[in-house]
């Protein structure tokens, strides 16, 4: 073996660790830590592994609720939903890697997501991912979507999770650093939850799955921990492949070892860092020590050292404690499916890691210092000094329009606005065969088999708004992805979030994250969805500029009788149409001022929560009471577009519509202008009285705005149409639009 | 009835199929574990969608190894009924038990969406309960299912009515627009000689309950109950 | 010993990925190239067997497993270390 | 002229397609195979250039399109017809 680097300051700063960083370290062990502790502290130390940056504005997010069984601190988080059941899920980022390697950094991505859940007992059951892509004219788009695409779905498709929606957007903000969000949700007996402890004095801690390589060391300190420039180029051998085969015989293999109760007492699955971070969060959350002997990790390469097998981040690995009596149960389980488990240390109580290799002790480190002893900043922040600049929106300088339809047309090609179908198409979402509302409605609903409930799932963020006011955008973001759910007929019960910022050392960076942390606490908060985990991904930069702030949120709802789930597609012929909500929108940071007239500015219109709320309450009321037939959010393009997706995004095929809007003011801002808290239903002609009057006594405004039926879509301000399109040929226009941008 | 589920390391299905015997039909079934052989009591195998063994190499390539597919032939030599679903379409066409391939989609995409299909004779116990020429909506998920034969053997599987769906258009049309996967004469399920095996590539076992938007499949499972045992007829 | 095995689809069966792989060059500048075919190639190392044998047993692999008869093409090279 | 890319995973990458086939042999009883690699073979097809101008520019193809520089190798023949 080649002589280790002697340890020192100088070594300590080319891991990533500051001067003040490497003291402390130093004082936790009360002596220099040995090349292999040494890389330990830089892994659990940098930001992707300690939030060291995120963890005092974290503690301000609501974390609570009579639901919640597991908040924020384990691998995921988990929520009852009743009949001794409950939804463990979680939402990771993978964007480096991705950018990186498109296909094996998003399928690795999707392998990480799916082994949170089933490291707590739980069977994955759905999947959503959200991606963020530069612009379309960008030389390296087409080939990271097309990499990014296949991997997610080359590693889903493979294990057999439905991939059931997402979203996918395109801004050059993204040009350098794309991001890529996956959750997953998964379903466990609540009696059956495991939870990655290494508890019980002298229990053996078995490591279980693919062999160790040299793939991805440094990866959770050097990719996701730092920005992007040309020199990542030689960082590239930290890409990690993904063997969706050998995790689906993990997943197996686990749930079947913990289906028995005492027979697995802790596990975690070895992700970001791997052996690393699995031992040492394992010992530290129990209170306890332990001891592992690196001669028995099975290896894939030769001449792997201490330091290389620690900071592997190799894939589909897991690290489980048994004990003495239920080893030989669990190895023989492993057995069956293929899978390698070797003993590789005991439970001690010390309160130490300590690690041997060779008869030599390599590291020996208190577990809490590491974990909580952390280091944590409050890192400055500052408003930055173009936020007026952007806010200043004199729409003066903006021509109106005398007609809807030419812009309509445009929007509903335009890559952020178009079917997202081909991409969807791709992904098995059908598998397991509990999708009720498959992708391309507000929300995908997840029948549970075995009972009458659903889940409702959807993800949001409109980085726009999260650029142009973060603190409103997140609370937009928490607002849309909770009235997603209530479209479909669910309440939210719980949310969890993926944070993707740029440099957190830079003040403004600093500030937007500070101010989404707000927003999204606030929203949460008025929503009743609490936060039950989530993750943060800072440094998405590239050559020093940040992508817009992108606080990704995922909201899981309950519906108790799957048979009330709702799709945003008109069904009916003579149905009536109603806007609930106002009217009112704005043109600020609008996907149609972007589109149309190349800007982004303004102040988002704002979210009044206790509004958004009541609008949910009528809607579900509306549903419950069986009065309407769909309903569909609008968001980005405004009412004019919501209706036009009304029209055409049914699996049906298109149907038309007759409307008509009143408003004074700009003609844009009626059709295209963007505001929260608006919802189109249809609803058949009797259900009319009950529906203005449930609308009235919840305090939402309810608007006829026509009716369905014809093959076109009409809409008529005062009198005159400002739209009116064939809605078959819309459809075929939109249904093609985004295979056609991608082809370039 | 009781089918028999086989579970090879990779198949996902196999719930799927297992929860539609089960609790759709109220039939008994059992998984069947790759590395085991005892078929007792079983009436019907299913080999389910998936991946298995990873699907490397090609589709189906190496389950065709896996030592229950020796109890599989067995099993239909003496006239078991065998249905091959998707994954394990084609892991019944690698194990040549039913011929031809399948291959990459002529769109290279892995498709997830509803195609309609026709049936293409109603005398084999896959179809009892269709008639030749009913559509069916259904579910495919496959990035592998473009059916390939020789010409000389395509010849041969039409002359022996071996070909028991098409791809079609929801009036029941075989056109191009309506193949999702470039199949040679839009082939998406085919049967052995005899007609107790039978392979498709789209799901039935996705679309039996109308919850998931199509119960159409069900009528093939019917068919295999109604088919195999005429005395329950009644009780369907 | 190691041995590379080279599997083709055969004559006659579409190949839609070389397809895509030759209108992709073409996009890119590439007119000169006009048909492209995509195959697998395996590296195989084996130990231990008398040069004949491992070309039999090769030959049994491929056509048990590494190829599918009904749409492929295989051949070997063996090259001794 | 016909030219034979071949596009391997780097040494030290992950070969999950590789080590299934491998188990896949040992199952067969073809214990002596110790690894296998599996990688892609392209057959291009090209006219009217001569052959230095084809390396450079098969060369190019490679790194742009056919290969994935980060975790793979190529390396490609010519042969005259
Ligand atoms: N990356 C993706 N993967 C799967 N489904 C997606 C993806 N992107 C969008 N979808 C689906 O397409 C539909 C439209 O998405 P989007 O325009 O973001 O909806 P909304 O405006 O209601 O948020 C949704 O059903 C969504 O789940
Ligand atoms: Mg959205």
């Amino acid at each position: 073996m080649s002589r280790e680097p002697d340890v020192g300051r100088e070594l300590a700063l080319q891991h990533g660790l500051t001067g003040e960083e490497y003291e402390r370290a130093v004082a936790a062990l009360g002596r220099t830590p040995t090349y292999t502790e040494l890389g330990i502290f830089s892994v659990m130390w940098s930001e992707h592994c300690s939030y060291k940056s995120s963890r005092v504005h974290l503690k301000n997010l609501p974390t609570e609720g009579p639901r919640i069984v597991q908040g924020p601190g384990e691998n995921a988080g988990i929520v009852d939903i009743g009949s001794g059941i409950a939804a463990v899920f979680k939402m990771e980022s993978h964007n480096h890697p991705s950018y990186v390697e498109p296909y094996q950094g998003a399928a690795t991505g999707v392998g990480g997501i799916l082994r949170d859940i089933f490291t707590m007992g739980a069977r994955p059951i759905a999947s959503l991912d959200s991606l963020r892509f530069g612009a379309l004219d960008h030389p390296r788009t087409r080939y990271l979507v097309g990499g990014v695409v296949a991997g997610i779905a080359g590693y889903g498709n493979s294990i057999g999770v439905p991939t059931v929606g997402g979203e996918v957007a395109f801004h050059p903000s993204y040009n350098g650093n794309i991001l890529v969000n996956v959750f997953s949700v998964g379903i466990a007996r609540r009696d059956k939850i495991h939870r990655g402890v290494a508890a019980g004095l002298a229990n053996p801690v078995i490591y279980v799955g693919s062999r160790t390589g040299r793939d991805g060391i440094h990866g959770a300190s050097r990719l996701a921990s730092s920005e992007f420039d040309a020199a990542s180029e030689s960082k590239r051998p930290t890409v990690q492949v993904g063997d969706p085969f050998t995790e689906k015989l993990l997943l197996e293999a686990c749930l079947e070892a913990m289906k028995q109760p005492g027979q697995v007492v802790g596990i975690q699955d070895m992700g970001a860092a791997g052996l690393t971070c699995s031992t040492v969060e394992m010992a530290a959350r129990a209170g306890a020590g332990m001891e592992i002997d690196l001669d028995n990790v099975p290896l894939r390469e030769e001449g792997m050292t201490p330091y290389d097998i620690m900071l592997s981040e190799s894939q589909e690995r897991m690290l489980l404690v048994a004990t003495p009596a239920t080893e030989r149960r669990v190895r023989d389980i492993f057995e069956k499916w293929d899978l390698e488990a070797s003993v590789i240390g005991r439970v001690t109580d010390t309160g130490r890691v300590k690690v041997i290799s060779k008869g030599r002790i390599v590291a020996d480190m208190p577990a809490e210092a590491l974990v909580d002893g952390a280091p944590r900043y409050r890192r400055p922040s500052a408003r930055p000094a173009w936020q007026e600049t952007v806010q200043a929106l004199r729409l003066q300088e903006v021509p109106d329009l005398a007609d809807g339809n030419e812009a309509l047309i445009r929007l509903l090609a335009a890559p952020n606005l178009c079917s997202r179908q081909a991409i969807y198409q791709t992904y098995d979402h059908m598998v397991r065969t509990n999708t009720v509302v498959r992708p391309g409605s507000d929300a995908a609903v997840i029948r549970l088999k075995g009972t009458e409930r659903a889940l409702a799932l959807a993800v949001d963020c409109n980085s726009r708004y999260c650029h142009l006011d973060p603190a409103e955008g997140a609370r937009l973001a928490v607002a849309e992805a909770a009235r997603n759910i209530a479209c479909a007929g669910g309440v939210p019960i719980g949310t969890t979030d993926c944070l993707n910022f740029g440099n957190p050392e830079k003040p403004e960076v600093m500030w937007q994250f500070e101010e989404s942390i707000k927003g999204i606490a606030e929203a949460c908060r008025a929503l009743a969805a609490p936060i039950v985990g989530g993750n943060v991904s800072f440094y998405n930069e590239t050559e020093g500029k940040s992508i817009h702030p992108t606080p990704t949120i995922a909201v899981v709802g309950l519906l108790e009788d799957v048979r009330g789930a709702l799709t945003q597609w008109f069904r009916r012929e003579g149905d009536l149409i109603f806007l609930l909500g106002d009217a009112e929108a704005s043109l600020a940071g609008s996907e149609y001022l972007a589109l149309v007239h190349g800007r982004e500015a303004g102040r988002p219109a704002a979210v009044e929560l206790a509004r958004e709320m009541a609008l949910h309450e009528a809607l579900r009321g509306a549903r419950d009471a069986g009065l309407i037939a769909s309903a569909h959010d609008c968001s980005e393009g405004g009412l004019a577009f919501a209706l036009l997706e009304c029209c055409i995004s049914g699996p049906g095929g298109a149907v038309g519509a007759e409307t008509r809007l009143e408003g004074k003011g700009r003609l844009d801002a009626l059709l295209f202008g963007e505001a929260p808290s608006r919802v189109i239903v249809s609803a058949p002609p009797e259900s009319r009285a009950r529906l203005e009057h449930a609308g009235g006594s919840a305090g939402v405004p309810v608007r006829l705005l026509g009716r369905v039926g014809g093959i076109r879509l009409t809409v008529s301000v005062g009198g005159t149409r400002v739209v009116d399109l064939d809605v078959a040929r819309a459809r075929s226009a939109w249904s093609a639009a985004l295979e056609e941008h991608l082809r370039g | 009835m009781k089918f028999g589920i086989v579970v090879f390391p990779g198949s996902n299905c196999d719930h799927d199929v297992y929860h539609v015997a089960k609790h759709v039909l109220g039939q008994e079934a059992a998984f069947l574990w790759h590395k085991d052989a005892s078929f007792a009591g079983i009436d019907c195998v299913v080999l389910p969608g998936g991946f298995a063994h990873g699907d490397y190499l090609r589709c189906g390539a190496m389950a065709r190894f896996s030592p229950i597919m020796k109890a599989v032939e067995g099993f239909a030599a003496r006239g078991g009924l065998v249905f091959g679903i998707c994954n394990g379409f084609q892991v019944l066409a690698e194990a040549g038990l039913l011929p031809g391939a399948l291959v990459r989609n002529a769109g290279l995409q892995y498709v997830c969406r509803d195609v309609y299909l026709r049936s293409e004779r109603q005398d084999t116990p896959f179809t009892a309960r269709l008639k030749q020429g009913a559509v069916l909506k259904i579910p495919i998920g496959h990035g592998e299912g473009c059916y390939y034969a020789p010409e000389e053997m395509l010849k041969e599987l039409e002359e022996r009515r071996q070909v028991v769906f098409r791809y079609c258009d929801a009036a029941g049309q075989v056109t191009a627009e309506s193949n999702p996967n470039g199949s040679l004469r839009s082939i998406a399920g085919v049967c052995n000689e005899r007609g107790n095996i039978m392979g498709m590539m789209p799901h039935p076992d996705r679309c039996a309950e109308e919850v998931l938007g199509s119960a159409d499949g069900r009528r093939i499972f019917e068919s295999i109950l109604h088919g195999w045992q005429p005395a329950r007829r009644l009780r369907i | 010993m190691k041995a590379r095995v080279y599997v083709t689809l055969k004559r006659g069966v579409l190949d839609p990925q070389g397809k895509a792989v030759c209108t992709s060059l073409h996009q890119l500048g590439y007119r000169e190239v006009t048909d492209v075919r995509v195959g697998k190639c395996m590296e195989v190392t084996l130990g231990g067997l008398p040069r004949r044998e491992a070309e039999q047993r090769l030959k049994a692999m491929c056509e048990k497993l590494l190829a599918n008869p009904v749409i492929e093409d295989y051949r070997f090279e063996i090259h001794e270390e």
